[in-house]
C-alpha cells in the first residue's frame, strides 16, 4: 500500500494533507456506502450506526531541520532491542567508517522496552549527536 | 431429560412412539412470534441435511432365569470398567453363585469391533453386560 | 530505519503521532538470524520500498531541507465516517464488511431500533463515556467510547439487550482482544457470579465451543469492540501477529461451572461477594488441552497434578498459567488431598521446576535477577513460576471426562458486571 | 448377536446412550446406569456403586441388571421395520428478525447471526458451481452414528448462512464431500483445520500472510465457519450430550484453523503437491485433532542462540497425544531459515523431527492416549505399540509413531520468525476444481 491510501484508511482530513489531492477525494468516498449493482431497485432501505469510537486529535509535529552535510558530524546509531538491530547498526558504522570517515557514529541500546521511552538517552543526543539513526524491526 | 422427549427430539415418529409429543415438537412453527405490523415475511430454506431411515431392530429374547447360565462381562476398555466388572462378578459371587461370569477385555481400542469375542460369547455364553464410559 | 514488515505500521504510526510526512528508509527483513555479510550486503543495495540505493537514502533523510508540509504543525481530528449510513440491508452488510468494521462475518445491522432497545438494559445514559482502549499501549493513542457506541457493537455481534451490561463491562476495561504484537496473542473472559444463570451461559458441555448464543456473542462482541472502538485489528498496521490466531475471533469465554465445583468461584478469590457478577480477564499465548500429558494415565487414579506440572513445560513464565479444570478434575484433585485451589497452587510452584539453562533458551522467560540469582548456574533448577499467584485456575465443563486445558495467561482484573446493570 | 444384553452406562452418557440405540434401531433398549465417574475410583467405591441404585430409575442396579436380561419382552420391544425421521418442511417463511431467531433457536447456527438462506441467495450460490441442485454431495456423521445424506442446494443453504460469497462455494462443496465433520463426538474436545493450496487462493483474495489465522479476510472467515455450520446441519453434529460430548468444548470448532499455505514465500513444495496434486490444482485438505498452540514460547526458541528447532518443537510435542500427529504451521521466515540450515525439503525436516523427538517408555506409558487406544493394540499384537510395550523404561522412543505422523505447512506475513503447531493429523485432500 502507499502512504495517500495508507493515510486515507486511517481517515486522515485531507486539509493537513494539503498538497494531495487524490486523498481528498479517497476520505470523501469512505463516507458513503458503496453501490452494488441494480440488485437493490425496490428493496426497502434501512438507515444503520457507525460503530466506531472516537480517536483522539493529532497535533502535527513539525520535522526538525535537517543538516547541510553529516561531515565531521556525530550520527547516533540506536536500537530498539529487537533481537539482530545491535549486528545490523554495526554494518551501518562500518559503512560508514568505509564511505563517509568524517562521521563519527556512536552505537547505543535504548534502555527499558521497545514501546518504553529512554528521557537520559534523548538527552545525551541531544548534548552530543546531530542526528540519529534508529533501527526498528527484526 | 426422559427417553421420550430425547426420542421425539430426534424425530422419530408418532406413530411408533404412540405417546411421545414428537409432532408437536417437530412442528414447533418459524412464527412463534408474530411478526410487528407492516415487516414484511420472506422465505428461507430448511439448512438441514437428510438423516437415513431407521431400520428397527427387534431385541433379542431374554432368559427366564439367570440360574445356570453363563454371563460375560464384558470390558470396552474405558478407564474403570475392568474395575466396575470385577466388582459386578464379586455380586455375583455373593448374590447369584449358581450363574457362571466371564469376564473378558474387547480387543483393540473401544472404537474397534472384536468379532472374535462376539463369535465366543454366541457359543459359550448365554448373556452380556456390557461396561460403557468411565 | 525499518524493515520492510513492518512498512504500512512505520508510516501509519508517525501519521497518528504527527508526522505524516517522515522520511523512513526500509531495510529487507529479517536482520534477526542473518550473517553480518548478509546484512552488509542490504546497506550496498537499494530500499526495498523507495528502490534508491539505501544509505545515500539515510544520509539524504538527514541533510536535504524540509518541505513546507515536512514543518507543518497544528491539529488534525481523523474522521471515522457519518454517524449513519442508509440503504438496502445487503448493502449495508456488504458495505460494514468492506469497511473493517466486521470479523468479516455476517452481522445484524445497527438500526437505532435495536440500538435502542440494547440501550435499555443499562441505567447508564447513551452518552456516557464507557472507557479508552487501544491496541497497544504506548504504540497507539487511545480512543474514547460512550455507551451507545458499545451498543451499535453489541447489536452487531447478535447480542439480545440481556447481554449488554456484560459487554459494557468488558469495554470499561479498555482491554482490546486484537493485541498489536508481531505474536499472535489470545484474550480470556472468567465469568462468575448470577450472570452466568440469567445470560443461561453454557459452563456444562462443550463450554468453550459454539453451543451457546451468550457465550458466542459477547466474545464475538469484545472482537468488534477491539476493530471499531480504537481502530485497531487492521492487519498490517495495528495487528502485527505473523500468523494471526483462530480464537480472536470469538475469544475465551470460561463461565465458572460453580455448582459443580468443590472449590471457591474465582471472583470470590479476587474479593467479590458470591452473589455479585464479575467478569475478570486474562491475556497470554494460547490454550491447550491436557489430556497428552504424562501422568493421566495412571492407574487406577489419574495423576492430574502431575499432567498439570508437565503440561506447563513448554509455556513462557512472561504470562503465567491458568487452567481450566473439568469438575471432575477438580473433584479427583480432592479425592488425591488438594482441597483447594491454593493447595495445588502450592503444590505446583514446589514441584514444576524448570533449569536455568533451559530458561536462556527460552524467547519468553527470563532467568531469575537479583542477589539470589548469583549463586545459580546452568544446572540449578528453579521453579518454573516461583508465586504461587503465577497459577490461576477456574472450573468448568460437562463432566463427560476428567480433563482439563490450560492457558498460557496472566491475570489481569476482574471488573463488576451489576455496576453496569 | 441374539444373545440379551444389558449395556451398562455411567450417567454422564445418559441421552447419549439412549439417542444412540434409538438411531441404531432399539429405541426401548434396557440400559442400565452407574453413577459417573468411574475412572478413578477405588474398587470399594465402585463395589458401593454396584450394590447401590441405578442413578436414572433409582432402582436396586443389579437387580435391574437382571431383569433387563430375563424380564420377557413387550410388543415395542419387538418391533422391526422402517422408521423415517423428520427434519420438519422445506422452507420457513417469517420477517427477517424472527427467522434470525428461529433458525438460532432450533440449533441450525452457531448461536452468531447468520445471512438468512432465502431461495433467491441460495440460488445465487449454487451460480458458484456446474453441479445441479439435488447432485449428491455425500454422507456424514459426527461420530458413530448413522450418517446423514446431502444435495448441492443443502450444502448452499449452509454456505449463505456461514456469509459466503458464490466464489467460495466449490470449496465449501470440496469439504462437505470429504463427509469429515468439524463437530466430533468424543469427550475429548476437538478441533479441526483445513489448508488451502492453489491459485484459488490469491483469485478469492484468502489472507496467507499478517495474521493468516485470525479474523482478518471473509473467505478464511466464512468458509471455515461454513464448515462447523454445516457439520451442524448436514451430519446432525454439535447437539450437546447428543451428537457432541466434549467436556470442556473448543473456541477452534467456531471458525476452524484455515490455513491458505504462502506458496510464493515457502522455499518447499506446497501441501497438496506432496501429497499427489499439481501446483495449479485447488486442493483442501483437512485436519483433525486438539488444538494449536504458538512455538515461540518453548525451550530453544531464544533469540540468543539460533533457534533450536528441534529443541524447541519436542518440548511442544511433550504435551501432545501421540493418538494424533503433528501439524507444524512455519512462518515463511522460519522455513527460510530452516532451508539455510540444510532441510530443503519438507520431508528431510520430518524424517530428522520424527528421530530427535522422543520420550521415555516409562513417561510414554503414564499418558492416558497409551492406556486407552495404544496399549489395547499392542495386546493384538499392532506396531509400533506392542514393541514399545516390550522395552524397559528408560528407553527412548519416538514421540510419534510415524514419521508420517507429522506435516509441515508455511503460512504468515514475516512479522517475525514464529511457528505454530497443531495437535493435528491429517485426514483427507480433496480437489476444489471438481466442485466449480
Amino acid at each position: 500500500m502507499n502512504r495517500r491510501k495508507l493515510l486515507s484508511l486511517m481517515g486522515m482530513s485531507p486539509v493537513a494533507l494539503a498538497g494531495i489531492p487524490a486523498l481528498a477525494e479517497q476520505a470523501k468516498k469512505s463516507d458513503q456506502t458503496k453501490k452494488k449493482g441494480a440488485a437493490s431497485a425496490g428493496e426497502p432501505k434501512l438507515t444503520v450506526l457507525n460503530p466506531r469510537g472516537l480517536p483522539p486529535p493529532i497535533t502535527l509535529i513539525p520535522m526538525a531541520p535537517r543538516l547541510s552535510t553529516l561531515d565531521g558530524k556525530t550520527v547516533y546509531l540506536v536500537s530498539d532491542g529487537f533481537p539482530g538491530a545491535d549486528a545490523f547498526l554495526n554494518q551501518v558504522s562500518i559503512w560508514f567508517k568505509k564511505y563517509m570517515p568524517n562521521v563519527t557514529t556512536v552505537y547505543r541500546l535504548k534502555a527499558g522496552g521497545f514501546a518504553d521511552d529512554d528521557p537520559k538517552l534523548n538527552a545525551e543526543i541531544k548534548e552530543k549527536g546531530q542526528a540519529v539513526i534508529m533501527a526498528i524491526g527484526h | 431429560m426422559n427417553r421420550r422427549k430425547l426420542l421425539s427430539l430426534l424425530g422419530m415418529s408418532p406413530a411408533l412412539l404412540a405417546t411421545t409429543a414428537t409432532e408437536a415438537q417437530e412442528r414447533k412453527s418459524a412464527t412463534k412470534n408474530s411478526p410487528p405490523p407492516g415487516r414484511d415475511k420472506i422465505t428461507a430454506v430448511n439448512p438441514k441435511g437428510t438423516p437415513p431411515a431407521i431400520q428397527l431392530i427387534p431385541m433379542a429374547p431374554r432368559l427366564d432365569t439367570l440360574n445356570g447360565k453363563t454371563v460375560y462381562l464384558v470390558d470396552t476398555g474405558f478407564h474403570g470398567s475392568d474395575v466396575l466388572l470385577h466388582q459386578i462378578e464379586a455380586w455375583f459371587g455373593r448374590n447369584m453363585p449358581s450363574t457362571t461370569v466371564v469376564f473378558r477385555r474387547k480387543a483393540g481400542p473401544y472404537m474397534d469391533d472384536d468379532p472374535a469375542l462376539w463369535k465366543e460369547i454366541k457359543a459359550k455364553g448365554n448373556a452380556v453386560i456390557m461396561a460403557v464410559g468411565h | 530505519m525499518v524493515t520492510i514488515a513492518f512498512k504500512d505500521l512505520a508510516k501509519t504510526n508517525a501519521a497518528k503521532r504527527g508526522m505524516p510526512l517522515q522520511r523512513i528508509s526500509f531495510t529487507p527483513h529479517p536482520v534477526w538470524g542473518k550473517t553480518d555479510d548478509e546484512m552488509y550486503a542490504y546497506l550496498e543495495g537499494n530500499d526495498p520500498v523507495s528502490g534508491k540505493p539505501l544509505m545515500k537514502e539515510v544520509v539524504a533523510s538527514l541533510t536535504t531541507p524540509l518541505t513546507a508540509d515536512e514543518m507543518k504543525t497544528g491539529t488534525v481530528t481523523p474522521p471515522t465516517g457519518a454517524p449513519t449510513f442508509t440503504d438496502t440491508a445487503d448493502n449495508l452488510q456488504q458495505y460494514f464488511l468492506d469497511n473493517g468494521m466486521t470479523d468479516f462475518m455476517p452481522i445484524i445491522l445497527p438500526t437505532q431500533e435495536k440500538v435502542d432497545a440494547m440501550l435499555k438494559a443499562t441505567s447508564h445514559k447513551p452518552d456516557e463515556v464507557v472507557g479508552k482502549m487501544t491496541p497497544a499501549q504506548g504504540a497507539f493513542p487511545a480512543w474514547s467510547y460512550t455507551v451507545q457506541h458499545v451498543a451499535v457493537n453489541a447489536v452487531m455481534a447478535g447480542a439480545i439487550p440481556d447481554y449488554f451490561p456484560t459487554i459494557l463491562a468488558i469495554a470499561s476495561t479498555g482491554i482490546s482482544a486484537l493485541f498489536s504484537s508481531t505474536n499472535s496473542l489470545v484474550s480470556a473472559a472468567v465469568i462468575n457470579g448470577p450472570a452466568r444463570e440469567k445470560l443461561q451461559m453454557n459452563y456444562g458441555i462443550g463450554a468453550m465451543g459454539p453451543f451457546n448464543q451468550a457465550n458466542a456473542v459477547i466474545g464475538r462482541a469484545w472482537t468488534l469492540m477491539s476493530k471499531n472502538l480504537d481502530g485497531g485489528g487492521v492487519a498490517g498496521e495495528t495487528y502485527m501477529g505473523s500468523q494471526g490466531n483462530v480464537i480472536n475471533y470469538n475469544n475465551l469465554i470460561i463461565p465458572e461451572n460453580e455448582k459443580d465445583s468443590p472449590w471457591q468461584p474465582f471472583h470470590v478469590q479476587k474479593g467479590f461477594k458470591p452473589e455479585e457478577s464479575v467478569i475478570s480477564f486474562f491475556f497470554g499465548f494460547n490454550i491447550t488441552q491436557g489430556q497428552g500429558g504424562k501422568g493421566l494415565g495412571m492407574r487406577p487414579i489419574p495423576h492430574y497434578h502431575e499432567a498439570m506440572s508437565a503440561n506447563v513445560g513448554p509455556f513462557a513464565s512472561l504470562f503465567g498459567a491458568l487452567f481450566i479444570l473439568d469438575p471432575l478434575v477438580a473433584h479427583g484433585l480432592g479425592d488425591l488431598g488438594f482441597k483447594t485451589k491454593d493447595d495445588i497452587a502450592n503444590w505446583l510452584v514446589k514441584n514444576t521446576t524448570v533449569t536455568v539453562k533451559d530458561v536462556k533458551t527460552m524467547l519468553f522467560s527470563a532467568p531469575p535477577r537479583g542477589p539470589e540469582a548469583a549463586n545459580l548456574t546452568d544446572d540449578s533448577v528453579i521453579p518454573k513460576w516461583p508465586r504461587a499467584d503465577a497459577y490461576n485456575f477456574v472450573v468448568c465443563g460437562g463432566q463427560t471426562n476428567p480433563y482439563h486445558q490450560l492457558a498460557n495467561m496472566s491475570y489481569r482484573l476482574s471488573v463488576s458486571i451489576d455496576k453496569w446493570t | 448377536m441374539g444373545i440379551p444384553s444389558a449395556p451398562l452406562v455411567t450417567k454422564a452418557f445418559k441421552d447419549l446412550a439412549i439417542l444412540n440405540a434409538a438411531k441404531r434401531g432399539m429405541p426401548h433398549e434396557r440400559i442400565c446406569f452407574t453413577p459417573h465417574p468411574v475412572w478413578g475410583k477405588t474398587p470399594e467405591e465402585v463395589r458401593a456403586y454396584v450394590e447401590g441404585p441405578d442413578p436414572v430409575s433409582g432402582k436396586p442396579l443389579m437387580k435391574e441388571i437382571v431383569d433387563a436380561l430375563t424380564v420377557p419382552l413387550s410388543d415395542d420391544e419387538k418391533k422391526s421395520g422402517m422408521l423415517s425421521v423428520s427434519v420438519g418442511p422445506p422452507t420457513f417463511t417469517d420477517t427477517a428478525d424472527n427467522l434470525q431467531e428461529f433458525y438460532l433457536n432450533n440449533g441450525y447456527t452457531d448461536f452468531l447471526p447468520i445471512i438468512i438462506p432465502t431461495e433467491e441467495k441460495v440460488d445465487a450460490m449454487m451460480k458458484g458451481t456446474s453441479h445441479k441442485p439435488e447432485e449428491a454431495v455425500g454422507k456424514m456423521a459426527a461420530g458413530a452414528y448413522p450418517a446423514w445424506s446431502y444435495n448441492v442446494r443443502q450444502v448452499a443453504a449452509s454456505a449463505v448462512m456461514a456469509g459466503c460469497k458464490p466464489e467460495y462455494f466449490p470449496i465449501v462443496l470440496a469439504v462437505a464431500s470429504s463427509g469429515m465433520a468439524s463437530l466430533f463426538s468424543s469427550t475429548n474436545s476437538f478441533a479441526f483445520a483445513m489448508i488451502v493450496n492453489g491459485p484459488i487462493r490469491d483469485t478469492l483474495e484468502f489472507n496467507y500472510g499478517i495474521g493468516a489465522l485470525g479474523p482478518f479476510a471473509q473467505p478464511n472467515a466464512t468458509i471455515g465457519r461454513a464448515w462447523t455450520i454445516l457439520s451442524k446441519n448436514l451430519g446432525n453434529g454439535g447437539i450437546p450430550g447428543d451428537t457432541y460430548l466434549g467436556s470442556l468444548g473448543n473456541n477452534l470448532n467456531y471458525n476452524n484453523a484455515v490455513i491458505a499455505e504462502h506458496e510464493d514465500a515457502s522455499p518447499w513444495v506446497p501441501f497438496h503437491v506432496q501429497r499427489g496434486f499439481k501446483k495449479e490444482e485447488n486442493v483442501v485438505s483437512l485436519f483433525r485433532g486438539l488444538g494449536v498452540v504458538p512455538g515461540q514460547v518453548a525451550r530453544g526458541s531464544s533469540a540468543n542462540d539460533n533457534v533450536q528447532f528441534d529443541y524447541q518443537m519436542s518440548d511442544l510435542f511433550s504435551t501432545f497425544t501421540g493418538f494424533f500427529g503433528a501439524l507444524i504451521i512455519a512462518d515463511p521466515l522460519v522455513a527460510a531459515r530452516l532451508k539455510e540450515q540444510g532441510y530443503d525439503t519438507k520431508e528431510k525436516l520430518i524424517d530428522w523431527l520424527y528421530k530427535n523427538t522422543t520420550q521415555t517408555v516409562k513417561d510414554y506409558k503414564s499418558r492416558n492416549y497409551a492406556y486407552l487406544f495404544d496399549y489395547p493394540r499392542a495386546l493384538r499384537g499392532d506396531e509400533p505399540w506392542a514393541s514399545w510395550y516390550k522395552m524397559p523404561d528408560d528407553a527412548l522412543i519416538p514421540h510419534f509413531p510415524h514419521a508420517s505422523d507429522i506435516n509441515i505447512v508455511v503460512a504468515g506475513g514475516q512479522t517475525n520468525a514464529y511457528p505454530q503447531a497443531g495437535n493435528l493429523s491429517y485426514g483427507v485432500s480433496v480437489s476444489i476444481d471438481k466442485w466449480m
